[in-house]
């Protein structure tokens, strides 16, 4: 089976794009939602069966006779040439990763479409203003996203990077009526774009020594690549380790990574859905992607590597801990997702090279495993706080409590969630989890240790949350208010769907289709590994259901007890204020203003001065014309007796 | 004894056919015929000017005293062209009722000069040239006394004659200083007697003939009669002043340097024109900026243009002589152009000044665009001819390949910018000043009409008409020789 | 006759002919004045059209030469002054680009008030002048036409601008001209050195292939060129015309000065200054590259705290036209093809930017942000347009500024000396300035609530102008997505300029 | 030529030049300028007979000091009530005239001066002029032939006759 | 030695023409400097080319336009007189600047 079908993928959510936006408008709301959604689930089924092809298939020699999966360039055109050698190509390109990921953002893409259409309404079914907007914009993330994981070079990359960092600006800023939503949506945009500098940095260098964008020609001989540089270096540091972490800060802004992680707490300000498909499944896990993509050259640049490992961990931790705190149940799913993507990271960086040692490439499977739960038990817990939100009207836990009886069925699914990011068997999460933790151990126990921690702590704020929501006291009607209730099947039915995938999606033997060189990987349980991976977090569970469970007043007198830290962790350590005055105090008021200033008092008033000066020089010399025909005279003579005195004394002397 | 000499001479005896005729006319004709005298002086010209086309004989005569050759030729049909137009924009003006009776002289005493302008063009011999000069600015002064109701022009007048007087003078002392080193006065003899040795006498006597061509030539810092004369005298004489008097000084002032002093070009008078030309450029556009009296204005803009012609003269070889003649003649369109909007208003409203042609777009719209195609010429604007004959003035002098030229070339055309600001202050006021406008809606008479009509076209047609240049620069190469102590 | 027998000469004869017929209208018959300009714009735009085909169609007949469908017929002999026509790529692009702004300038004012035959007529002057100035070859007519198209500006704000537009008009129409006299001398110079055995000529192509400038003549007359050029092309310090001077002018002026008149200083440069002079162009690149760079920061920079929308955009072209000078400084193909594309870029995005801001002031009666806000919901399609510019601004793939600002830098980090470098990736930062400025205006104009009562019963776009911005919205996409084929005619008419200039510089061509 | 009597006689005629010269430009009664001019051209003239240049000096006798010198008069009587002195001058502009005339008198002079061939000039004996010579001259058209500025200057007089009546008419 | 009282009446004129307010003592002035020159040919010719008579032409000429020159301007001064009542020249002074 051919893969030409492939371009479909990407035409449909653009065509749906275009057409939603333009033509959408005239329709009636209902109708557009349903088209788009209709229209996501063909995408869906072309993503199925392009990855069924390409893991089962054997027609098309995918597999060679090493037994290495090959990835398959199904469409290569050239878009933009910017030097004989340097071009710019669009293309799909197949390879494991890109197959996996295309199930992903299909799946949870099409369930979002599906629960927006609740969603997106209000208690009677009818839909919100905007909503073709939405749903045109939903396409139009859809399409970024897949453009950029089938992207067949990394330039091409870049371009589905800028174009989902728009898309998510736009959805971000949905509610554009609301100053919250601006201001997140901007910030979003300009932490990610700044970061996406670096990256593009980054290609300048990369591709500028290895004369080259294209993925396959870079990961065919990632050892010639790395010494295209002919070992020069940059203050100290061999310039592709420069290129390899400036791609990997590009990376780490969409992942949210500490410290260009603040945009993505703001971004809840979206709509759930949104916040659901972008900010927990997909857009953040490009730069964990990416980092993927370059991964042989990563591996060979231990340099780089370190860096990417130092500030995935940290910001695992970091990340856990704020959100340990906060009480804005978004925000605090947020955390956790800059943690778990953190988690990631790590996994990636602290993988060791496909074939060395007997874990060989573990971290990069594990990474990609978690990747893959991850995205399905976060994309289940994001919908149901979507749910929540939709029934309640808040986002804040203290307008909950105790919504159990109310909303079983979300209930049951987020508590699944729960568990499956907590990392307690069967659920998903904990098998990808345990992956990532062995590689950790390999690398060094104190990562491992440390990564044990940070799961922990997971188990505990997931748990935190879980009990504010649906227990901890009794839930308050107020007045003039529904009673929340669960909601109708588009929104309840996604949820089943994605508690179903957690719950088996551990199962899934995934070393055996995405390894990094494309070899099946034969995983076994490391039974000491698992075994306190899980005890720790079934003490982080017992924490919080000691805590949590039901109303006490431990919570408050552990805060007055730590008040410092946890004010600390509930702002966030204060990073949001830090950016606020270096943006604001530092680079508005005393560069942009005093550039303005500068060039409306100086640059223009030189202008103005020379022209003044033409002025006051006519009016200076107006007395020559004094009217007085003997002072003309006067110098009408003095000038010629100058002139013949001046030129005697300039020839003759 | 050889009178057949005279016929050498064929435009100044056609012109002095023109005076006869006129003067004649004048004299004898009944009085009611004399209502018609500008209209038949016009014609009159109109018919010499067609005849002053045709190609003359060159040659020298009178033993090398005067020159007839295809530029100087050239020179006189520019000239004539600039007489008929200023003839022609004069017509109603000299019917009115404080000039009538006296239009008759006003027309001769025109002729006249133009003869001795005529003079001064062929002049090669300095006694010829001195005549011819004061015959061109003598009954100038009586010209510019002309209004006899209006103070200002006596004032004029009597600035004008005591400048005139002065600065003939002091052409006078250079003139016995050449005399005295060489003992002639005919340019070819002056030419290799006076060598290349720079004694200090013949410095002064540059210096002094500079002056004194540079009063009529209103040079800075000669010049400072000449806002005063053209605000004071009648509109017709100031144009005539500014463009005929000074084209035709420009082109003598041409013929005596490079002929006369040719040898000391490059030492002597080159930088004294340079150091003339920054001074007139910029003296004039400094004083241009603040005027509002529009006659004034042209006065000083006048100033400044002559800086620009004398580019055409330190460049000194034929590609400037060509310019020079071309920018003489786009500057008399131009200059014309504009002084024929001032004086149509004039005569009806008596306004003069740019606050009064606020809004002159809305209630005048052709005179406004004339005045304004006229300006932006001036101001060396494309597609209009003013803007060739900058660029070909200043590729003429940048011909020398000389730096300090470049850098003169360069204060020039920074100076291009000052007067660009003012020339537009008075396009600003027409077209974008949104007041009331204090000038009703006019009627022109048709001469006047026709006046502007054909400035207009030779604004357009001149710059984008090659030919004349072409034209032009056939014959400046014909006198090439002139070039030859350079 | 042979001269019309080139399909160039009527981009100058089809706006004079318009001219003509605007002249022969009523001042009343805003009808007829309205259809005649309309046709005008129109067959520019096919005749633009019908130039793209025929220049692909001789090269993929295998016309390689440096230009094609050349033409001279002696004008001004005695300076060896030719009306010397011919086009390469970068000309027919430019020369696409203006046709597309005119023609979407016409609609733009389309309801021009007071006098609207006297304002096209002026509008068409301008165009011809800049039609006139991409199609010539020879130094002279490309002057003379580069003047032409900037002295209408003066009468353009003067009378049909805005605010302080007496002061705005005069400081930019000095500006511009104090330029030209450089510009003036600077030709001069060439044209005087242009041949070592006498036979001078204005031609650039024969001065290019005389090569015969001497070395220190050039490092004098390089920086009068640039810089004549440069004050066009709104490089640091001499822009501050242009904040001003947008501010003041009418719709359709901002639009044609900003899109196209702003092209002619970066097209002058490269093809007078940098294609003639090469080796001071070598020399002197630093001085001028280091300006342009701070031209792109600075411009942004100032962009950033602007209340008007017009300063905004002003200062935003300052920053982006930058750029193109900058990369034509670079001396590579990429970075000089990206310098092409961003001035087709920049040349749509800021007419389309400011015929939107245009239509918006006409509504509000406002350009300051701070008056505005949540204009989103009032008029929807100009707020869909701006947010278009906006991002097409800052750079989205999709949008003509991502494959512009990309091929620039990508170019300019194929240049292997550090000082370049450092510029670059200085350079690239304004990306994120550029977002930085962008985002504050869509949030605070369209965004949030509205802010004035009265702007509640304001209506949205009328037909035409929907046409106007429609053809610019739809050209900035089609540029980026199909960069390759504006790429394609344009990339091959750097070869002899590089090559020239690779007697004196490293360049890397790759 | 060169006698000690002639060498009297020019410094007389000089001392006169120069004395009259002062006189008529610093004296405060007009008519007495006038007078001084008169006496000054007078010296002049006297300075051409010396010269042998007899014509020369009787025309001047004859244009200057018998016409135009009578037209000064004239005017004086016309425009000025007897006895009236002129204003005393400012010293400021008196300064500033002596300092331009003796500006450029230095100036000529070192020119003159520095220039060799005068000082040695020696007053060789006249060829002897008669006027008939001079008569053909003026209406020759061969090498020092004056026909043309001959008439080109009867048409400036026409020309001042124009000008003058155009002036002088009340209307 | 013969150019010595040219050259102070010349002096004399120009100093006359500046310092003088009357207009005709300023006239007055004027023929000086014209008369001065006219020595200056006279004495060249006569010093340095007694052979030929071209000099003294020109003075002769030279004296015919002076006297041209001085009616002129007479008449415009009676002009100005018949009109400003003085014959001052700080008087015409009302076109300026």
């Amino acid at each position: 089976m051919s893969f030409d079908f492939s371009i479909l993928v990407l035409a449909i959510p653009f065509f749906m794009f275009l057409f939603l936006g333009l033509v959408g408008v005239k329709m009636g709301k209902k109708i557009t939602g349903v088209v788009g959604t209709i229209a996501m689930g063909v995408t869906l089924f072309i993503c199925y069966s392009i990855a069924f092809t390409y893991f089962f298939g054997t027609d098309q020699g995918q597999i060679s006779a090493e037994g290495v999966r090959q990835s398959v360039l199904a469409y290569d055109w050239n878009w933009l040439t910017f030097t004989d050698k340097l071009v710019v190509k669009l293309g799909i390109l197949l390879d494991p990763i890109s197959a996996m990921m295309l199930i992903v953002i299909s799946t949870i893409s099409f369930l979002v479409h599906l629960f927006s259409l609740g969603y997106m309404s209000d208690e009677y079914g009818k839909p919100e203003k905007g909503f073709q907007r939405y749903y045109s914009f939903l396409a139009l993330f859809t399409f970024s996203m897949l453009g950029l994981v089938v992207a067949t070079n990394i330039f091409q990359m870049f371009i589905f990077f800028e174009m989902v960092g728009v898309s998510s600006y736009l959805l971000i800023g949905f509610y554009y009526t609301s100053p919250a939503a601006i201001h997140a949506s901007k910030k979003a945009f300009i932490v990610t774009r700044l970061a996406d500098l670096f990256f593009l940095v980054g290609i300048m260098i990369l591709s500028y020594y290895t004369d080259t964008f294209d993925f396959n020609a870079l990961m065919a001989s990632p050892e010639s690549a790395l010494s295209s540089a002919h070992g020069q270096t940059f203050m100290g540091c061999s310039v592709m380790a420069w290129a390899l972490t400036f791609i990997f800060i590009g990376g780490a802004g969409k992942s949210a990574m500490y410290p260009l992680h603040i945009w993505l707490p703001d971004a809840m300000e979206g709509p759930t859905p949104v916040s659901a498909l972008i900010h927990a499944a997909t857009m953040v896990v490009a730069g964990v992607f990416l980092v993927a993509r370059l991964f042989p050259l990563y591996v060979l640049e231990q340099g780089s590597m370190n860096i990417v490992l130092v500030v995935g961990a940290f910001t695992a931790l970091y990340a856990a801990a704020i959100a340990c705190v906060q009480s804005d149940i978004k925000r605090a799913l947020a955390f956790s997702t800059i943690s778990q993507i953190a988690y990631m990271m790590t996994a990636l960086a602290v993988s060791s090279a496909p074939g060395v040692g007997e874990e060989g490439g573990l971290g990069y499977m594990a990474s990609m495993f978690h990747l893959f739960t991850h995205a399905m038990f976060k994309a289940l817990l994001f919908l149901c706080a979507g749910a929540i939100i939709h029934a309640v009207h808040s986002n804040e836990n203290s307008h909950m409590h105790g919504l159990h009886k109310f909303m079983p069925i979300t209930s049951i699914a987020f508590l699944i969630g729960c568990l499956a990011i907590a990392g307690i068997p069967p659920f998903a999460g904990f098998f990808s989890k345990d992956e990532i933790l062995v590689a950790c151990y390999e690398k060094s126990p104190l990562w491992g240790v440390w990564m044990a921690i940070v799961a922990g702590m997971t188990a505990f704020y997931m748990f935190r949350i879980y009990y504010l929501i649906f227990h901890w006291k009794k839930h308050e009607v107020k007045e003039g208010h529904h009673a929340p209730h669960d909601m109708q099947w588009t929104m309840t039915l996604p949820l089943i769907i994605l508690a179903v995938i957690s719950c088996v999606a551990g199962f899934i033997p995934f070393g055996k289709y995405v390894t990094a060189d494309g070899q099946a990987l034969h995983t076994h349980t490391n039974w000491p590994v698992a075994i306190s991976s899980v005890c720790i977090a079934l003490v982080g569970i017992g924490l919080a259901t000691k805590m949590y469970f039901k109303e006490n007043d431990l919570p408050s007198k552990l805060k007055s007890k730590f008040n410092g830290l946890w004010t600390a962790a509930y702002n966030r350590f204060y990073m949001d204020e830090l950016y606020q005055f270096i943006t604001h105090k530092v680079i508005f008021q005393k560069v942009c203003k005093p550039i303005a200033w500068f060039d409306r008092h100086v640059i223009d008033g030189t202008m103005n001065l020379l022209a003044d000066m033409t002025t006051s020089a006519s009016f200076a010399i107006r007395k020559m014309q004094s009217g007085s025909i003997q002072s003309y005279v006067l110098y009408y003579f003095l000038g010629a007796i100058m002139l013949a005195a001046v030129t005697m004394v300039i020839v003759l002397i | 004894m050889d009178y057949s000499q005279f016929l050498i001479m064929p435009q100044e005896i056609g012109l002095l056919v023109v005076f006869l005729l006129v003067f004649l006319y004048d004299t004898f004709m009944p009085d009611r015929c004399q209502k018609a005298l500008p209209t038949f002086t016009t014609a009159l010209f109109g018919l010499y000017t067609v005849f002053s086309f045709f190609p003359v004989h060159s040659g020298m005569a009178f033993a090398g005293m005067f020159e007839s050759s295809d530029a100087t030729w050239a020179m006189k049909a520019i000239l004539n062209v600039g007489m008929l137009l200023v003839l022609l924009q004069s017509i109603k003006w000299a019917n009115s009722e404080f000039v009538a009776v006296r239009r008759g002289e006003f027309y001769e005493l025109l002729l006249l000069t133009l003869f001795g302008m005529f003079l001064m063009v062929s002049a090669r011999n300095m006694l010829l040239f001195y005549i011819g000069l004061e015959t061109a600015s003598l009954p100038l002064a009586a010209l510019a006394a002309f209004e006899k109701n209006h103070y200002e022009s006596h004032e004029a007048a009597a600035k004008y004659m005591f400048t005139a007087i002065f600065s003939s003078a002091i052409l006078l002392l250079g003139m016995s200083f050449v005399y005295g080193l060489a003992g002639s006065f005919d340019y070819n003899v002056l030419a290799s007697a006076l060598g290349d040795k720079h004694s200090a006498l013949l410095i002064a006597a540059v210096a002094f003939v500079v002056a004194g061509v540079g009063f009529k030539l209103s040079l800075v810092p000669f010049h400072l009669w000449t806002a005063d004369v053209y605000q004071g005298a009648p509109t017709a004489v100031t144009s005539y002043l500014s463009v005929i008097s000074k084209g035709s000084a420009a082109f003598a002032f041409l013929v005596i340097l490079v002929q006369v002093f040719g040898t000391v070009y490059a030492d002597v008078w080159k930088w004294m024109l340079y150091a003339i030309i920054i001074l007139t450029i910029t003296i004039g556009n400094l004083f241009a900026v603040r005027q509002r009296n529009l006659k004034r204005f042209l006065a000083f803009s006048s100033i400044s243009q002559a800086g620009y012609i004398m580019l055409g003269i330190i460049a000194a070889n034929t590609l400037g002589m060509t310019s020079m003649m071309y920018y003489i003649l786009v500057y008399i369109f131009s200059n014309l152009g504009a002084f024929a909007v001032i004086a149509a208003i004039e005569r009806q409203t008596d306004k003069v000044t740019i606050d009064d042609y606020n809004g002159l777009f809305k209630t005048n719209p052709w005179l406004a665009f004339t005045m304004m195609i006229a300006m932006f010429s001036l101001a060396g604007i494309p597609p209009f001819a003013g803007f060739f004959s900058k660029f070909f003035v200043f590729a003429g002098a940048l011909k020398t390949a000389d730096t300090a030229v470049y850098i003169l070339v360069l204060i020039a055309l920074i100076n291009t910018i000052i007067s660009l600001y003012y020339y537009l202050l008075v396009v600003k006021a027409m077209f974008i000043r949104q007041d009331e406008c204090s000038i009703p809606t006019l009627k022109s008479h048709w001469s006047e009409k026709t006046g502007m009509i054909l400035c207009a076209m030779g604004i357009i047609l001149i710059g984008l008409v090659s030919c004349i240049y072409t034209f032009l620069n056939g014959v400046a190469e014909n006198s090439s020789s002139l070039f030859n102590l350079i | 006759m042979e001269i019309f027998s080139n399909i160039l000469i009527y981009f100058v004869i089809v706006p004079l002919l318009t001219l003509a017929g605007l002249a022969l209208c009523r001042n009343k018959g805003i009808g007829a004045i309205r259809t005649v300009a309309v046709m005008g714009a129109s067959a520019l735009m096919i005749l633009a059209i019908t130039l793209v085909v025929m220049f692909l169609k001789e090269r993929g007949a295998g016309n390689n030469a440096e230009m094609i469908l050349t033409a001279s017929w002696t004008w001004y002999a005695p300076l060896n002054v030719k009306l010397a026509l011919g086009v390469d790529g970068v000309s027919v692009v430019m020369i696409l680009l203006s046709a597309f702004i005119v023609f979407a300038g016409v609609f733009a004012s389309w309801k021009m008030d007071p006098l609207p035959k006297q304002f096209f007529l002026w509008f068409f002057l301008l165009s011809t002048g800049v039609f006139g100035f991409f199609i010539s070859i020879d130094l002279f007519t490309m002057f003379m036409f580069y003047e032409v198209a900037l002295i209408p500006m003066y009468l353009l704000i003067g009378v049909w601008g805005s605010g302080n537009k007496n002061y705005s008009a005069m400081k930019l129409t000095l500006m511009l001209m104090g330029g030209s006299a450089f510009l003036m001398l600077g030709i001069l110079g060439i044209y005087f050195h242009s041949s070592a055995d006498g036979n001078l000529t204005m031609n650039v192509l024969e001065i290019a292939q005389n090569n015969a400038i001497p070395e220190n003549w050039q490092l004098f007359l390089f920086p009068m060129t640039f810089v004549g050029f440069g004050v066009l092309g709104a490089m640091f310090p001499f822009h501050t015309w242009s904040p001003d001077g947008h501010a003041s002018a009418p719709t359709a002026v901002s639009m044609l000065h900003a899109g196209v008149l702003m092209k002619l200083g970066g097209y002058g440069c490269f093809r007078v200054a940098i294609y003639l002079m090469p080796f001071a162009a070598s020399q002197l690149s630093w001085i001028f590259l280091t300006l342009t760079g701070i031209s792109i920061v600075y411009g942004a920079f100032s962009a950033c705290v602007q209340t008007d929308l017009k300063y905004i955009n002003a200062y935003s072209s300052v920053s982006h036209c930058g750029m193109v000078l900058f990369a034509i400084l670079m001396f590579n193909q990429t970075a000089m093809t990206g310098a092409v594309l961003q001035m087709l870029s920049h040349g749509l995005m800021t007419a389309l930017f400011f015929a939107l801001i245009g239509m918006i002031y006409g509504r509000t009666h406002t350009r300051d942000i701070r008056d505005m806000g949540g204009l989103m919901q009032i008029m929807p399609f100009l707020g869909v347009g701006y947010v278009i510019a906006g991002l097409a601004s800052l750079g989205l793939p999709g949008l003509s500024g991502f494959v512009a600002e990309m091929t620039i830098f990508v170019g300019s980090y194929e240049n292997a000396d550090v000082f370049r470098r450092v510029l670059t990736i200085l350079g690239t930062s304004s990306i994120v300035i550029t977002a930085v400025y962008i985002l504050r205006v869509v949030g605070k104009l369209l965004f949030g609530a509205v802010q004035n009562e009265h702007h509640k019963q304001l209506t949205d776009a009328n037909w035409f102008e929907r046409l106007s911005t429609t053809t610019l919205m739809v050209s900035v996409a089609i540029i980026g997505c199909f960069p390759n084929f504006f790429v394609d005619i344009i990339r091959d008419s750097f070869v002899p300029v590089v090559n020239a200039l690779s007697d004196f510089f490293p360049v890397v061509i790759r | 030529m060169d006698s000690v009597g002639n060498l009297i006689i020019y410094a007389i005629a000089a001392i006169a030049i120069i004395a009259f010269s002062i006189l008529a430009v610093t004296t405060k009664k007009i008519l007495r300028s006038a007078t001084y001019l008169l006496f000054t051209l007078l010296a002049t003239a006297v300075i051409y007979f010396q010269m042998d240049y007899e014509f020369l000096g009787a025309v001047q006798i004859a244009v200057y000091a018998g016409g135009i010198v009578v037209l000064f008069v004239f005017a004086i009587m016309l425009t000025h009530k007897p006895g009236k002195d002129a204003e005393p001058l400012s010293s400021h502009k008196k300064w500033l005239g002596v300092g331009a005339a003796f500006a450029g008198a230095a100036v000529c002079a070192g020119a003159l001066f520095s220039y060799g061939k005068f000082c040695c000039a020696k007053l060789l004996p006249g060829s002897g002029f008669d006027i008939k010579e001079i008569g053909s001259a003026l209406l020759d058209t061969d090498k020092f032939g004056y026909l043309l500025p001959f008439e080109a200057i009867s048409i400036l007089l026409l020309a001042c006759i124009i000008g003058g009546v155009v002036i002088a008419r009340r209307r | 030695m013969y150019l010595i009282p040219s050259l102070i009446m010349f002096g004399c004129g120009v100093f006359g023409f500046i310092t003088r307010k009357n207009m005709i003592a300023i006239l007055i002035s004027l023929e000086l400097m014209l008369n001065s020159v006219d020595i200056n040919f006279v004495v060249f010719n006569r010093f340095l080319y007694p052979d030929q008579l071209n000099g003294m032409f020109f003075a002769l000429f030279a004296i015919a336009i002076a006297a041209a020159e001085t009616a002129v301007a007479i008449a415009i001064i009676i002009n100005v007189y018949r009109v400003a009542k003085k014959v001052d020249i700080s008087e015409i002074t009302k076109l300026k600047f």
